[in-house]
């Protein structure tokens, strides 16, 4: 059986499975071409943000992908669940809250009148800020509040964390990193245990293949494990292929910087998924409660 | 009359082809919404207001943007056209920076002004302005230069030379050149404001975005059917009478 | 300053053209568009420029405006060399080159308005004289594009004049007239100009035309453009077009045009 | 010489403003890199390949996507003027659609062609064509009446008419046209590569996106340099002679 | 087809002006330009129209031509009704109207390309032929605006000229040129025009080249355009401008034209 198998992902260090598994790919040595079986083929697509990869479920130009929780959760509730299926974590953590390092920013209290810098709209990272300020008994509104959540693109981040024009950001990693490293950002909040990527399947994928869906799971299981045994080797891997995808080089001790926050798991975070949702209805971005039932499923 | 009636009808049709594609369900209809989905999302935007605030915002950055790009860009234009200095300095710059992209602007939108209107200014002045300075300056030299020689035998020179011949010769192109100007600004402006977030206004550019971000294209298409709604009046409403106006006086315009 | 003041106006200037030559040079050929070409017009003098089609008569004037640069020699305007257009030397064009901007009373109004030491008031009295004058009084108001060929270029011809220039230079201003308004229009300017004197050279086809409004006429040759022959017209004014003493300098003129390039048009 | 010898100063000043700026450290040197390590970065692509290999791909789709924008827009644009109906309903489409900004067609351009490069020139052709049928549309109806009268009365009608007499006759307008059509194309095309990606080709709007991604700024500017040389060589190359010729043809040009 | 056949070519056409009226309206003012002008020109014949500055007279040649329709009235040619300007109905009009984007030889080919039947050496030939009637040969790859005003005008007529049309429409189309260039003209065309016979219609203000060249002279007066008098010319041809009989036909008719406008040009 000739089958190929078409996997997004993005150039990014929280998606460090599929680029040590695409960098494999290319050098002949396919983690899970060896794994699904001989004859396999993996297609590798890069995207660079979820909505682009979703629209690509979506259109079925692909099979499965890494994706964060987010815009999986957006398209299975906008799908009624018609689309998509989460099928393994891949990674937690990653995600702080950094604060500028001659500001004493400590409780959510301290955070009255200041301005918090997001990546997106409704994302994880701005959900998770919303909920924690809003826990800290701060009033938030989308657009306002007694502290301003402002959504910005992550590479802007740092240029106006520097210039001191934002009191903190809330963001992900490598750029978390890049805060502490540039402009000494200190970290106030770390988000251990809080999703940050998921591996998904498109619903017709995961019912005409089923075994393969289940092998892929298996082999990212497999392959996760291996990374958490050969971190230096995986960073490597990692390295070359982000320089691949995007021709531009990240210092390896970014990277090992990075990689120390990050968890990567391939256990279903369905928990971190659940609370995402619940803070999502409560910051007003989810109008109601989608069914979860169907979301998970183990191949 | 005949004319309206086969217009409307043409629009019908596209709108029924619509109609019969979601209908064979051939796309996902997350990617491709109904016309029923996209009239009721504009109705309830329209209703609850989002709409109308957002179209409010944002035309109101648009022309400001646009009403700076050209009063920048026009006599940068002249002077180009009218200084060899001007031209291999300014005229080269601008022949370079209008073929960058908006996203190219942001980081120093937001170096020099941090997240205010003012970098979303920027940025639509920086993708409208240097087009409309290379359209007055092809403007300005494909004028026939009769016009400029019987305006200096007549004693006009400088700024009245600039300002009541050459300008008015080239009213025919300056025209053309302010409307693909007008596409740019909107261009821009979207770019900006898909990049620039900032509190201080939620427009068409947001609504647009988030759209996409939350696959609710339903109100991406929404969005998209007002940007175009817009174009439309701007061009009935401010272009098309000063082209009227000018075909007249030139007696151009006929077929 | 009212109307009547205004019709008197400035000086006329003098006029020297010294030894000017003119190529025009493309990548295909270089075309000798004025050889050596020297007058001398007196202050208020009225020179007629008569040749065959191409040999450099519009040139000649473009160069004397100052639109042009002579490759060799210099034209001075009251001694001082031109160098650059002015009002003081105002040109009306062979092809109409109205502004299709502005309807017929802005055209007219064009050259005025650079004119300072007038009001408003009175430039809109001087552009209104000059378009009676013209016969298009009903047409003030017209698009350029709505104007006849005759029309367009009289409007032109009350452009050139309403400013009152101390120089005009005339390129074929009546060339698109009927012989009957052309007539009307020889006697109206000869009226005001006699009030107003100024320099004035004219191109002209119509031999009788350049006899009836000349002091002098001058013969232009082609090939390169040069100046084959001066005559001097000491008839008292105002003349009229059709008299016989008129007639005589005219058939002489024509003669000599007819001896002169009786070989070049068939040969060129 | 003089000519070149100050654009050239003028050119250097810039440089060292630069340089001075970064000097100065206002800026992190994260957010303004030195002249030198842009200098740098560029050396370095273009030794091993990155640039040359990114501007090859970029290019080609650029050229591609333009001349299916302008074989497409421009007998659009000709119908348009021509005859009411098209006029009422394409040159409306045209209107309206010439202002969206390239990123709504990204949605449409992946479910019709998949992740391929025909999206990417899906996306680069809808961002252009509708701004070419405006451009022609415009100078077509700019024409002074008397050369089509001129060639009707010698018998020229309907094609001949078209490809003889309305379409030279308007070059100096489908020109300018066509100079911001490519403007159009590029920033299109920028924003494909950003939102499209696919494996066939990495192009500059990649390196601009991943370059910004990663902060290396020194790439950022590096690219965009890249952009602007590309869009004054184009000029230099392909508008300018083009330019250079009509205005001799015509006379134009001179002041 | 060699250049000598094709000299000789279609036959000419009948051409009927029935109560032709237009009207120009615009929104400051409505001109009456033509008002019940009729006319009845046989095949082959040769009329010239005459008449005061924006009389009508283009305005009735683009009638003819098709390209204006009128407001009442018809015009049929070869009792077909006009409704559309075509290749047998050539219009050479008042501005020179030449193709900036073509050289003087691509001007000139450019209705003959537009003519069946030809092979493209004949057509080069034959623009060759006319170029170097008009005397431009030196210039047939000039570009327009390296044109005099008089040279532009005989690329026009060269133009007009070279597809044989059966009916030619010329609005004064020797205004630019010079008396001598124009009688080299007159006696080229006349020759050429006995071989190869066509219906033309002919407007000029000069009433001499009217008599010389015309079968019939039709006098028209203004506000609003209308036929005011027609004068047949039964002179032997060819016809030399400067004779005592044209002479004597054309005073008359420049009697007939002063005596009808003498008001009109002062009242206008
Ligand atoms: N811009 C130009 N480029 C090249 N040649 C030119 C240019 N202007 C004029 N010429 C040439 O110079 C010569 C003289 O032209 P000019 O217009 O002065 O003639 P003219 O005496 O006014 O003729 P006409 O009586 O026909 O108007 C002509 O041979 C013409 O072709
Ligand atoms: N497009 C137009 N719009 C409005 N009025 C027009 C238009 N064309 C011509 N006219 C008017 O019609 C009248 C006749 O014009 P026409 O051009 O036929 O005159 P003409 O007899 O050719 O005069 P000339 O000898 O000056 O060329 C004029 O009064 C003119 O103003
Ligand atoms: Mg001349
Ligand atoms: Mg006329």
């Amino acid at each position: 059986e000739n089958a190929v198998l078409r996997v997004g992902h993005f150039p990014n260090i929280t998606h460090a499975q599929a680029l040590v598994a695409h960098n494999l790919s290319r050098q002949g040595k396919g983690w899970f071409e060896e794994r699904l079986g001989p004859g396999t083929k993996i297609e590798w697509f890069v995207y660079n943000a979820g909505p682009s990869a979703m629209e690509a479920i979506f259109a079925q130009s692909i099979d499965l992908t890494y994706v964060g929780p987010g815009p999986a959760l957006n398209a299975y509730t906008k799908s009624n669940g018609a689309e998509i299926r989460l099928i393994a974590g891949a990674a937690n953590g990653g995600a702080a809250l950094v604060v500028q390092p001659d500001q004493d920013l400590k409780t959510p209290a301290d955070f009255r009148g200041k301005k918090i810098a997001t990546p997106q709209l409704g994302n994880t990272q701005d959900i998770s800020c919303r909920a924690w300020l809003t826990a800290g008994g701060l009033k938030i509104t989308q657009l306002g509040g007694d502290a301003q959540v402002l959504p910005t693109q992550n590479p802007d981040q740092l240029a106006l964390f520097q210039q001191k024009r934002i009191d903190a950001v809330w963001t992900v990693e490598p750029w978390v990193s890049q805060l502490e490293r540039e402009s000494g950002g200190k970290i106030l909040v770390d988000e251990k245990d809080v999703a940050t990527t998921v591996l998904v399947s498109s619903v017709k994928f995961f019912a005409e293949h089923r075994d393969l869906a289940k092998k892929f799971a298996q082999a990212h299981a497999e392959l996760t494990e291996w990374m958490a045994r050969n971190p230096e080797e995986a960073q490597k891997l990692v390295r070359a292929e982000l320089l691949e995808e995007t021709r531009s080089d990240m210092a390896p001790d970014h990277i090992a910087q990075s990689w120390k926050r990050i968890v990567f798991t391939a256990e279903v975070p369905r928990a971190s998924v659940e609370s995402f949702l619940q803070n999502s209805i409560k910051a007003g971005f989810i109008k109601r409660a989608p069914d979860l039932s169907s979301l998970f499923e183990k191949p | 009359m005949k004319r309206t009636l086969l217009a409307t009808i043409f629009f019908l049709v596209l709108l029924v082809i619509w109609s019969v594609i979601v209908q064979a369900k051939i796309w996902s209809p997350i990617l491709l919404p109904s016309p029923q989905s996209v009239g009721e999302y504009l109705l309830g935007a329209a209703r609850d207001g989002t709409l109308l605030q957002a179209t409010g915002v944002t035309v109101r950055r648009l022309v400001v943007g646009y009403l700076i790009g050209i009063a920048i860009g026009l006599p940068l234009g002249l002077l180009t056209s009218a200084w060899k200095f001007v031209e291999d300095t300014i005229g080269v710059l601008a022949l370079g920076l209008q073929t960058l992209p908006s996203v190219c602007w942001i980081p120093l939108a937001l170096l020099w002004f941090g997240q205010t209107e003012s970098a979303m200014l920027f940025v639509v002045v920086m993708g409208t302005v240097w087009s409309v300075v290379i359209a007055t300056d092809t403007g300005v030299r494909n004028i026939p230069p009769i016009f400029a020689r019987a305006a200096r035998t007549m004693g006009s020179s400088g700024l009245h030379k600039w300002t009541k011949v050459i300008l008015p010769a080239s009213l025919p192109y300056l025209v053309s050149g302010m409307k693909q100007g007008w596409a740019f600004a909107w261009r821009s402006l979207m770019a900006a404001e898909i990049y620039v977030t900032i509190l201080t206004g939620f427009g068409l550019g947001h609504l647009l975005h988030y759209g996409r971000e939350l696959h609710a294209m339903d109100q991406v298409i929404g969005v998209m059917l007002v940007i175009v709604l817009i174009g439309l009046l701007t061009d009935k409403i401010l272009f098309a009478p000063i082209e009227r106006f000018l075909h007249q006086r030139w007696g151009t315009g006929l077929r | 300053m009212s109307l009547q003041e205004e019709l008197i106006g400035p000086p006329p200037a003098k006029l020297i053209v010294e030894n000017v030559s003119k190529w025009f040079r493309t990548t295909r050929q270089t075309v000798h568009a004025l050889d050596n070409v020297s007058l001398n017009i007196g202050e208020g003098e009225f020179v007629c420029l008569v040749g065959p089609s191409g040999c450099g008569k519009s040139t000649l004037l473009d160069i004397i405006s100052g639109l042009e640069t002579p490759d060799e020699g210099v034209v001075m305007a009251d001694n001082e060399p031109v160098l650059n257009p002015g009002r003081h030397r105002l040109v009306m064009f062979q092809e109409s080159a109205l502004f299709p901007w502005l309807d017929v009373t802005g055209n007219v109004m064009f050259g005025l308005k650079l004119k300072p030491g007038l009001t408003n008031k009175e430039r809109l009295e001087i552009a209104k004289f000059f378009i009676q004058l013209v016969g298009l009084e009903k047409f003030s108001a017209a698009h350029v594009h709505e104007l006849s060929g005759g029309m367009k270029q009289r409007v032109a011809l009350a452009r050139a004049l309403a400013p009152n220039p101390r120089v005009l230079l005339m390129d074929e201003p009546f060339a698109a007239l009927d012989a009957l308004t052309r007539e009307q229009l020889y006697s109206d300017i000869q009226r005001i100009w006699q009030k107003r004197r100024k320099t004035i050279v004219f191109v002209t086809h119509n031999v009788r035309e350049a006899v009836c409004l000349a002091d002098c006429v001058i013969l232009f040759s082609r090939n390169p453009g040069r100046i084959r022959e001066q005559f001097d017209i000491r008839l008292p004014r105002p003349r009229d077009i059709n008299s016989v003493e008129l007639a005589e300098h005219s058939g002489e003129i024509t003669r000599a045009l007819k001896g002169h390039s009786a070989g070049e048009v068939s040969d060129s």
